[in-house]
């Protein structure tokens, strides 16, 4: 058991994946020698090399497409994509090639091809650095959507993703990268598409991802205060989705709220709020409600406190759903 | 506005590199030097017209309705067969949805490539197999893959080439001037093998770059070299260098092959639209395959008879071709599902089952 | 009155656009001689010329980014994206400059820009040719995505697209291209935002837009077969959404079905039932129930009926939801 | 792998263009005459020695945390003078985020550049109003912008250049090379100005190219040349040329500063992770200030009396400045629903008309 930073719970599932297996690499832009500019990768280059972690020229499309020519000759690429915002420039090379190319081939061909994403807000940063693109990418067959919320997580998943034969887009809570907790580097760890119930509680299931699993797990603390018992749930993939454990739960709770920070309008919790009415429609006491951001850009960091999900704000919609 | 003024058929442009002149005179070029055996010229003939009557096969059995569309290589032969024929064994090819020429090259089966025109897969051939990747239809994404694909050779130290295959229109994408960079960073082994054929469906060369093509090259500092794409022979001996200088550790070069579409961009275009039958023509006393007969005739490489045997081979590979087109069967659709992630995937594993209750319900009225 | 094919429609349209407002202008690959590969723009550039019907190098990063600097010198652009499975390589320029630039300006700046995008399959074609992406832009705020389905509606509604101040993401639904029905030039037509109500009815409400509009018309004539009332709902604007009118008849027939031929998981279905859950709980007699693709790519073209919704997968969801 | 070697601070690359030398020698260089009044160099000083302090006191405005970030151009200032200062009122400028001194000669309010970093907006600024375009952040998206604007021009059949600025990093994005085949296939009024100073964040030059980045227009058909882009009379000169080039019909140019990013990256950036402190030394010695200063004393085109009137201006600004940025209010919350859209847009008024109500609940708890 050793005490880790979520960022360096990442460095050493990145670093054993190297040790582990001489096909995985390590690309993208400035992990190599500073270490990427969150520090996940640092000293990576300096233990394997060159060759095995490197630093690309500045071009999303091509350390997506790179990384596939890389995939196809039997490496096992892991591509960090600097910033949410800077997905975009890969869109094509992820969408039209990364998912498809291995339909395509019949199954000839295997890309295990991992995208890391630092994602989210809450960091005082400019334009394009706070996003939550993961929406674009569940709607995406082909594709598995996992995101990590703690170091233990983030530590067993990274490794999971690499060992995966299909193409995985892995999000990292970038406000989470110095939250610390206890890993134990032993432990095998859920599969990795398995939900994990993070706090079990009777009134409402809130199912949450990344970032907000921690805003949840206060806003459980805040609500219990109030005599309210919260079941939060952690989805950790959300292509495929862990469907019994979410619906075991609501059906039980009889009442649901999700929560994430990325625009409400037809964000990742539409397709939950569809998906569990559907399979627990007559177990629901109220809609399934969404807390998310609005359908606006992205604003500036001095407003993303209104913008974010927030304790209260995740608690009036607890409210809202009570009061159904 | 500098406009490449040398589109005009007559002139071959200077910097043109050329082995058999239109009329089949052979001619020598000081950097390279192409030794020949008989066989080995009467393989490319075979190859030319084998691939030619594979082709046109396959655009009739679009008219008739066995395929959903088919891309013509039609004018194209010299530059894929010679291309393709310099590649060994242990190469990589990444071809665009035309280069049915340098499959064939490969030893991929032509039928396998019938496929994806017929609508019953996306491709469905093993890359590894033949060295030969999946055709890719969105303009200019193979270029990073084959960069990619590069630079694991290079890591896994072996003598290797790869070799990409894109049009004249490609060059306009993001993808492939970063595939440029990608290798010119890297010096990676791969050669860059743009068929200029003049047309990007109905945009000429004009719209697409002001200069002649290979000249791209020098702005990403490697070597870029035009060649007479309806020449076998000049496409050979000029590929045959790039892949050996790339396997050298001399990192990559852009082929520009000078050529020309001779029909359709695919049996749903209309070229009379927006060509005009004069460039046709000119084009046509141009024919790969008529210099390379003028030139085994005039050098007595072949007589008639190997002709001959050479015309019925490719009439037996077309009916084979028909045949077995024909008898593709219709894949069954819970195929749907198959294929698209290696590990097991509940959420598909449940919209399949849904689908297979949902057609059950049908069992019996033959849906 | 004129009859129209939908091409043509639109056609039409721009063409009126192009002599109304010298600022308007027409981009894309082989929109001018050829008039497209759809002949939508055909005869265009002959009556406007190539400054203003322009044929672009292969690229639609290239189509986008340059569309926007002519909206910045005060022209109106209405690119031309080929196939629905090509607009990825644009993404970057639409996600994060088009939908995003006005507000970075505070209003300074508007970008009139018009995407056209025909999509969807039903066509028989090959990959990348048969897609329905509008879930990646209905989840960008910044943008208005709209979708016609048939030759009044897209004469207008390109009109009004062009108009807008907005940059507008307009679907073209191509299995309809052909479709031909009565076009009155003069009439002004519904704002662009609005939905209609194309047949009524009372045990149903079903939700379509582009080219499954047709398919749930016919779906509605064959239910009223068997004594079946469904109302059929083009929702032609996708962002903004009518709620008013949908949720107008979701209230009064309790039950509703969206059809799309996009993949269902997160999808824009998965807004749509989200949304009227949250407003129509207590008037729902089943939950919102969606009809579309597969959480695959899109299948080979011999596949393609059984991937896309057809009158008998909506009616057999139709038979699901009054089972509830 | 053939890389350029020319980053050593001693020699001056062969290609370099050259006015002034680091010691204060003019120089003439036969291509680019080059006349300026004493009052337009003292201008040149002037505006050199403004924004290094408007930029020094924005990094110590977020060392005090009044900005969330900063880009500083520490070491680039005669790169963005010099290009900035070659602007007429009618050109068009589209900057990256670091172009403080572009924006100065633009005439924009250094205070409107802070509100990005402060976090209390995304620009803000009106374009129109200065002919300056807002910060793009996305790497190399503005390159487009800027094509297309030029084409703009075109159309209005308008005197006028548009410039767009870079970094050497992002010459290796799609969007950059699209925006150079549109340029030249156009032919468009634009200047590429890449301020290659050497880093993109950790990352040296020759992660993106092995050859000198001017080259790169070669490959696109349209002229490039490198300057010293510590030379602010140099980069006057280069770019003016290549504006007028410009609005006359001769379409696009590529313009490499040859600079150096004496700062880190930004604020949150650690460079001595990655590069030596010699390199910084010998880049130093080649300071845009200094060496303009040196260039003016010896010619006696000002006296200490004049360095002594700038530098306080130079206070006076930052104090301003310092005053004015601690006085932006932050934004309302409900600004986050403002100018997303300019026509009415129903799914946001209720979006809005929602949170509002939301925030009432709090009235009176000061949130
Ligand atoms: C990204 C993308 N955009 C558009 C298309 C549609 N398209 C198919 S082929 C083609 C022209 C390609 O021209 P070129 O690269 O010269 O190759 P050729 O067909 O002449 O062999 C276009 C525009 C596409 N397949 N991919
Ligand atoms: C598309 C994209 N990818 C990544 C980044 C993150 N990033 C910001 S600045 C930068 C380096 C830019 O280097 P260069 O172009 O040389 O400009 P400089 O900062 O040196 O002025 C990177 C990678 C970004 N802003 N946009
Ligand atoms: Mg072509
Ligand atoms: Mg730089």
């Amino acid at each position: 058991m050793t005490t880790l930073s979520l960022s360096k719970a990442i460095n050493e599932g990145l670093r054993k994946a190297l040790e582990d297996d001489p096909k995985v690499l390590v690309m993208g832009e400035d992990v190599g020698k500073l270490g990427g500019v969150f520090r996940v990768t640092d000293g990576l280059q300096k233990d394997f090399g060159e060759d095995r972690v490197i630093d690309t020229p500045l071009a999303e499309s091509g350390i997506i497409g790179t990384a596939i020519g890389l995939a196809l000759r039997g490496y096992r690429p892991v591509c960090e994509i600097q910033f949410d915002g800077f997905v975009f420039p890969a869109a094509d090379q992820i969408i039209t090639q990364l998912a498809k190319m291995p339909l395509r081939s019949l199954g000839a061909i295997k890309l295990p091809v991992v995208v890391r994403i630092p994602c989210g807000g809450g960091i005082g940063a400019v334009e394009h650095h706070s996003e939550s693109p993961e929406a674009y990418f569940t709607h995406t067959g082909g594709l598995r959507v996992v995101a990590c919320s703690n170091p233990a997580d983030a530590y067993t998943m990274i490794q999971q993703a690499i060992r995966s034969d299909d193409p995985v887009i892995f999000f990292e809570p970038k406000r989470r990268y110095w939250d610390k907790a206890d890993v134990d580097v032993e432990a095998p760890g859920l599969p990795l598409e398995a939900a994990k119930v993070v706090r079990e509680g009777r009134d409402v299931t809130m199912l949450a991802y990344g970032p907000m699993v921690k805003t949840c797990l206060e806003a459980a603390i805040a609500a219990e205060e109030d005599g309210r018992s919260l079941e939060v749930i952690d989805l950790r993939s959300l292509n495929p989705l862990d469907t019994a454990t979410i619906t075991g739960s609501v059906r039980r709770t009889g009442r649901c709220v999700v929560v994430h920070e990325a625009p409400v309008f037809n964000g990742f919790g539409a397709e939950l709020a569809a998906r569990i009415t559907e399979s627990c429609f007559y177990h629901l006491e109220a809609p399934v409600l969404r807390v998310g951001g609005f359908s606006t850009p992205y604003p500036p960091s001095r407003l993303e406190e209104h913008y974010l999900p927030d304790l209260d704000r995740v608690l009036d919609t607890v409210d809202r759903s009570l009061a159904f | 506005m500098t406009i490449d003024a040398s589109r005009g058929p007559q002139a071959a442009p200077p910097e043109l590199v050329q082995l058999l002149t239109p009329e089949g005179e052979r001619v020598e070029h000081p950097d390279y030097p192409l030794e020949l055996t008989q066989d080995e010229v009467r393989g490319l003939y075979r190859d030319l017209t084998l691939v030619r009557r594979f082709d046109l096969e396959a655009v009739a059995l679009q008219r008739q309705g066995e395929l959903g569309i088919w891309a013509s290589l039609l004018g194209q032969e010299a530059a894929q067969i010679g291309s393709g024929r310099a590649l060994t064994d242990t190469d990589m090819a990444f071809p665009t949805y035309r280069e049915h020429g340098v499959a064939w090259c490969r030893g991929v089966d032509p039928v396998k490539l019938l496929g994806l025109f017929r609508g019953v897969n996306h491709g469905g051939w093993d890359p590894a197999e033949h060295n030969f990747h999946l055709y890719t239809i969105v303009i200019g994404s193979q270029t990073l893959h084959a960069v990619g694909y590069a630079m694991g050779v290079q890591r896994d130290d072996a003598e290797a080439a790869t070799i990409v295959y894109f049009g004249d229109g490609a060059t306009s994408q993001g993808d492939v001037n970063e595939a440029f960079i990608w290798a010119s960073v890297f010096n990676a082994p791969v050669v860059f093998f743009c068929q200029n054929n003049q047309w990007a469906i109905s945009e000429p060369l004009e719209k697409q770059t002001r200069i002649p093509l290979y000249r791209r090259a020098s702005g990403f500092g490697f070597p870029g070299v035009r060649v007479d794409g309806n020449d076998v022979l000049a496409c050979l001996a000029v590929t045959r260098q790039a892949l050996a200088n790339a396997r050298d550790g001399q990192g990559p070069t852009l082929i520009e092959a000078y050529t020309y579409r001779m029909g359709a961009h695919t049996t749903t275009d209309d070229p009379t639209r927006y060509r005009v039958a004069s460039e046709l023509e000119a084009w046509k006393l141009k024919d790969p395959i008529e210099r390379l007969k003028a030139y085994m005739f005039k050098n007595r490489l072949a007589d008639q008879e190997f002709f001959d045997a050479i015309d019925s081979e490719a009439d037996t590979l077309a009916r084979d071709m028909r045949k077995r087109c024909l008898e593709m069967p219709d894949p069954d659709p819970m195929a749907i599902f198959d294929h698209v992630y290696r590990d097991r995937h509940l959420l598909l594993e449940e919209e399949r089952d849904q689908f297979a209750a949902y057609l059950s319900t049908f069992e019996g009225e033959g849906r």
